[in-house]
């Protein structure tokens, strides 16, 4: 048999998974300055709203990336400022700080180019806090990681949360 | 001692003398009961803005209170208000956020209603029905009144309403302001799609009391302060970057009405502060539009940044242009509609740095409001309890020290007005929540 | 105004004359407790069917209102109904969804129940209770009567109920034509294995009043309808399939029970359809159970399809034979259960057929209920309102149009009778509705 | 070493993950038709119902298939059925269309002859409809993969709902 | 019939010369509002404990009724309870469950409160305030007693309230027997890190009534009774290791203060029993504390294991050092909180065994109380409904036998007693329920 | 290319990954006999307590192991007691039954030494029991397994489970 390409692929699926997971579990254990090496300086980080539209008018449900209203429409120097709210110790609704659960399933690589993977992925995050806050957050990403010298780097991530209200008081969790 | 609707209302719950309110006012069913019919039921509420609903048959859902209500534009173009619900069997005619229509087919036995409200068909009209059914006597729920307002529309259950301009008072005036584009002049404001929508465990008043006035809460935002999220790039918030200028902080109030403002006023010269520096196209925007201001209003122009709160609970922020409505969802929580407005007619650029601006700002992933709505919820759910009731909340900040003429003529009419910071604007809200609850 | 239970019930719900009843009845807390206690606290209410408890010491859950409670089989194979809970502290005893036991321990402090609800066993009867506690008397609660009628078993906590048969009254007809066998003999049905039990957001009277006799919601099932569903795999649902010669829609209500029926009525020939020709074995034992029927019940058999609500919560379809009990759940909530029954002694490809058909039909799997249940659902919620609440649902389809007599003299015994088109079923069950409401 | 067996396994693994992930994302992103595809002729679509009874009886805890009242015991034509009610736009439990999340966990390989995979996994279903309305949907999957020259082929399922009473108004979403 | 607070009390809900109390206590949301008035905000509540804020600046959250509350030492190492919530505007000022701080910032407006509780700093006092807030009048709201007893801590609402040992009364005797170590001598017990904090659907009282006397609830238990679980590694749960010699249990009673307490006595000679037998160190330290006991205590030292509930809801086990709090969440739900308690002073072997054996006994993750927890919910679940709160909950138990002296005069003082099982120590528990309640 | 560490390390996962699933498996499917097999005889299972604290004092929020009070700190045998109660027909918190779903996510693998596996993953627990009672636990995990003979053994396991106040009546299953 001639596998190799396939076991390069195998290959190229862990080490995305792994970056994906890694990704998640630094967020979990709130390294987020190891976090934000994991960033490329150019991330578009977008996270549209939903609708409630037809069966057949789907494309209308989320809000466009950077001309519509959205719940997260930056790059990597808004992330920076959000983790540097964290640290100050007076970000309020941070304090006590959320516990929170990324996990990340269904991973599948879309576009493989010599420069960037395109992966798809299903996250479900469990967020606790304070006595009693419970909130999950559920949904689909849609990244585009960097190939780097130190491995990959995200440099795009769409996420779509399936939610039309939002059922959370914030959103001060990283996706 | 129960305030639910149709029983006397408790005389204690508001002492303005002393300058305190009961907090079951933030938490109590039967109070937010009583709300719901005083209030709710009968004021004058935002519902949406004309750039939602450009053309004839487009609508998009609002709320009015706890009620989901469809504002359209039918077929001649006319503005509508409906109550989404069917008068048959009260199925929700409209499941959809917005989009365009000519009819409102309920789902459930098939009436049919035209996009101006009417009853249009009903099946089984002439073999079930024997044509006996009044279908002029069963169109769509509709408002009592509806006006629109340089492009905002409001709607009202109360056919005993007042004009909507008799209703803003003199608050209109901070409303103009609000309204209007960076150049003081006629253009308009447009909605940016997608408007922001979620649940936050608190009473609605907590919303509508802080952007009525809310000026010393510095230390809910210490930490955005600390960071260098301005337009400007500089340290802290937009708050951080106006005008070099002398300032003063302006509180208005006008408590026949409940509205309440506050505004920061420019005493001294008035040049133009470039916030973006960075980015040459939208700082000649805003540099004109600042030039335009000050030639069309004059000495009215000395108006800078600021919001208030349109009684019960439409908050408008200048400046960073947004509307929020506080809509209730019981006594312990809201759900909060925010919008984002741009002038119509500005750059793109300038759209972009605004929209860009205001998303990071405000709104459940915005670095400020963040921590408002935690400290709401956390001071709403400290509320609730036995010997927590038995406090009332402080409301005296300047009690006894309100005026009643500003440093400008202009400035304060028809209001009482304190410079700095106070909570006569809180008083004010609830001077007029007392009078509708009473009733 | 409250409308809960000991209290006077307000005269204005519902208005007969014109033909409209208050969204209160939908939403209300205060008429639901009132409910729960004249209602379900009183009637007959279907709890289960033999086939389900075949054995001495058979249990099977099944509801009352809003309680728990067990059908079983004694010892003796006398039935019985119990409250499913402990008389010492209120232990839940049953806590299996079925199965055979000759007792019910209790798992908290140990009392044993025998399968007569006696009290058999208490620990520490001499050491502690001296064996002075009266064990006679705190025996599991039993209802107060229990009926079975063609295997259905029926119970209520009234001692003041009348017989099952006069609570049926004329509505009884059209209960034995449910229960018969496709040949119209004595044959029986048999529940097939599994109650589908789910939650849906809803007062409990949407799917009472629906299958009472709402024919006029095809929109509803509109898209069942495009789909090539039916038994004969041909366009729609089996409605679709039936007999080619002309049939009338019929509406029958008994105002004084509550109930509520429609049925079609064949009126020129009445040949036999096959809707299975693809399958001889099961087209056969249609055809013979078609002319069998004919023969058994002549003039009688022109009855086909349809179904009802037996007052307050049970309502059956037949032709797919299913029974639906809509228990209450909170005002705004029901918990459904859903029976489907074959008859007894049919070939196995025949039950096969009814029930693969059934069960994408019906329940909230199924083609049609899934958009019933929707409706209803956002029906419920639309009405809850504060301005909602203050427009009745309208009940004028046909009012004034009801007759007394059929088309033929045993079809509309003691019933008033609509063909066609009407809400005369959805008046006649309010009018048993508010009679119990006011008591 | 000796792992080309080892590797063989690896990639039949892989390749059965990516049949269940990109047939989750099919059905998160509405593509029904494409999903019908993915089903063999004669599948076998079941999703018992579960009883409460004692510890040692949990084999009558499942309604049979083909016998009993199950909330699904079909095939193809069934489900194409659903799928078609879902495209007229008139299928009111749908409209407007729920949002879905299907997260496909502990995916495990029973087994394997030269002509079906037997697949056991755990499910959470995510979903979102009309402004608040949420579900949680979790369970098990029994699958069984048919080797067909296009790929895998769903020749059966058996979905085990981890609920008594139902928690959800309605079942419109495929599983 | 409302019962909540403000209105007449029901008389008839306990009967005390039948032995039966209603379900509603159980279950009835207006009962409940009541007992959050007449019990939780009058009653003295355990808060905790001192080690858990052994410095100046320590502070634990605790409850009180629903409520959160701050248990802290000030910098002057005086203990204080305050209500977490701030004067101005409600927020929780406290939102850690521990730590030391010299102060209370609320993040809110930014009042700031000294550890003392006083109002230390307001922003804006002379700008917004003109310096005229009474500073002094808008401290943190501080529980009106606070007392220690053994290192316990415990407050009230009420400034009627009696001194704390007038409050336990003569069940006292039995509070010192479990905070003695097991040597009976001065030493103190300790809280080991982590309160262990569970929600259970289920009324706070099935808690309270459990622990002060349900002797006879063996079944609840049976399955751990099956295992060899006990520190000796024996069969059975530690009841089974106890003393060879012949016991007696006994159940006391203090009506009029609500209290209860069951104990074991042994009756004839009294040896050690080794339950270490394999951890010499561990037998060494019990051996040689029982011999101490036996000196210190004499007589006395015959009481052996037990527990007990001082009303309303702390309840504490012996032998097995724990105390559970049952703090109300809602009529159907109890928010538990657990302390594990070792001797201070004991070797950490010692500690290790003890902590290690009452982790798998008790809270939600222990063998026994498991079962506790779901009968507690179950029993509530199936006393809910209309019929069921028809049936009241049977108390008879050795109704009519208790005594008013015990096998021994120190033993029984004060109380009501009866040897072996009975239900008399419920009874008492309510005796003093209802009297608060009809206050 | 030189993959073949890469490829023993992919296996490595894999067979790790199976562990964990059909660990789950086991849990979910009630053969507690046969997942008590899995577990080393010196087997440390640890589930602590989490607390509200600073932002900077994350390390103090979680009770220590053998020192404070814990959800779970113990070894096998009394895994074994818990087993073995639940087998007697009479341990009312589990009559009937609870319905369980475990999920595993996340898998990544710490050290890896010739006798031992680290293992950092997440998890999500849905439990339903009764008519209408549903838990849901997430929280992450981090194990040691044991390379044996017979295949990886457990020999540790840390439970993080993200809530504060725990939002179950009680811990009767396995995580
Ligand atoms: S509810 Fe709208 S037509 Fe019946
Ligand atoms: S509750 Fe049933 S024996 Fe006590
Ligand atoms: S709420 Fe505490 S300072 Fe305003
Ligand atoms: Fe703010
Ligand atoms: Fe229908
Ligand atoms: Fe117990």
């Amino acid at each position: 048999m001639d596998t190799s390409t396939d076991i390069e692929r195998l290959l190229l699926v862990r080490r995305v998974e792994e970056f994906l997971y890694r990704e998640a579990r630094l967020l979990d254990e709130r390294r987020f300055e190891e976090w934000l090496k994991l960033l490329a300086d150019d991330l578009r980080y977008w996270m549209p709203m939903t609708r409630n539209v037809r069966f057949d008018e789907a494309e209308r449900a989320e809000t466009r990336e950077r001309q519509d209203v959205n719940w997260f429409d930056e790059g990597k120097e808004t992330l920076l400022l959000r983790v540097q709210q964290i640290r100050t110790g007076v970000h309020w609704a941070e304090e006590p700080f959320s516990r929170t659960c990324h996990c990340v399933t269904n991973v599948l690589l879309d576009a493989v180019t010599p420069e960037t993977v395109s992966v798809n992925s299903r996250f479900l995050i469990y967020r606790n806090r304070g006595d009693t806050e419970v909130d999950l957050f559920a949904g689909k990403r849609e990244d585009v990681l960097l190939r780097a010298a130190e491995g990959f780097l995200l440099r795009r991530r769409k996420i779509v949360l399936d939610q039309n209200v939002l059922l959370a008081k914030n959103l001060t969790i990283f996706f | 001692m129960s305030a639910g609707p149709g029983r006397p209302f408790p005389a204690d719950l508001v002492d303005f003398e002393k300058g305190v309110a009961s907090r079951r006012l933030f938490v109590d069913r039967d109070i937010y009961d009583r709300e719901l019919e005083n209030i709710f039921a009968r004021c004058w509420l935002f519902v949406g803005h004309e750039s939602q609903v450009p053309n004839p048959g487009d609508f998009v859902l609002s709320r009015m209170g706890e009620e989901s209500v469809i504002l359209n534009r039918d077929l001649g173009g006319k503005l509508h208000v409906f109550l989404n619900t069917c008068r048959h069997r009260g199925m929700r005619v409209c499941r959809y956020d917005f989009g365009n229509t000519r009819e409102f087919l309920c789902p459930y036995h098939g009436w049919l209603y035209g996009a101006d409200g009417t009853l249009q068909g009903v099946p089984q009209f002439r073999e079930g029905y024997h044509s006996e059914l009044d279908r002029s006597a069963w169109g769509l729920i509709e408002v009592a009144k509806l006006e629109t307002y340089n492009q905002t529309v409001w709607a009202t259950w109360s056919a005993d309403a007042p004009s909507l301009t008799e209703y803003f008072g003199e608050a209109r005036f901070y409303l103009d302001n609000f309204l209007a584009p960076p150049d003081g002049g006629n253009g308009r404001l447009e909605v940016i799609g997608g408007i922001q929508k979620w649940i936050t465990p608190c009473n609605w008043k907590f919303g509508a009391e802080n952007f009525i006035g809310d000026y010393y809460h510095g230390i809910s935002h210490e930490s955005a302060d600390r960071l260098a999220m301005s337009p400007s790039g500089k340290k802290g918030r937009h708050t951080h970057d106006v005008v070099k200028a002398r300032t003063v902080k302006v509180n208005l109030s006008y408590p026949e009405h409940g509205h309440g403002v506050r505004s920061t006023v420019v005493v001294g010269d008035f040049p133009y502060t470039s916030l973006y520096p960075e980015n040459p196209a939208v700082d000649a925007y805003f540099r004109d539009a600042h030039e335009k201001r000050r030639q069309r209003l004059g000495e009215q122009s000395r108006i800078y940044g600021g919001g208030g709160t349109l009684f019960p609970n439409m908050s408008f922020s200048n400046g960073r242009t947004s509307i929020a409505v506080w809509h209730p969802h019981g006594p312990e929580q809201t759900e909060v509609w925010r919008y984002y407005l741009v002038p119509e007619d500005a750059p793109q650029e300038v759209k972009d740095v605004l929209r860009h601006y205001v998303i990071r700002y405000q709104g459940p992933s915005g670095l400020t409001e963040q921590d408002d709505l935690e400290n709401w919820n956390m001071a709403a759910a400290a509320s609730r309890g036995t010997i927590a009731r038995r406090h009332p909340y402080n409301y005296q900040m300047g009690l006894g020290h309100e005026a009643t003429t500003g440093r400008y003529e202009w400035l304060a009419r028809g209001a009482l007005v304190t410079e700095g910071i106070s909570e006569q604007n809180q008083r004010g809200f609830l001077k007029r929540w007392v009078a509708l609850m009473q009733d």
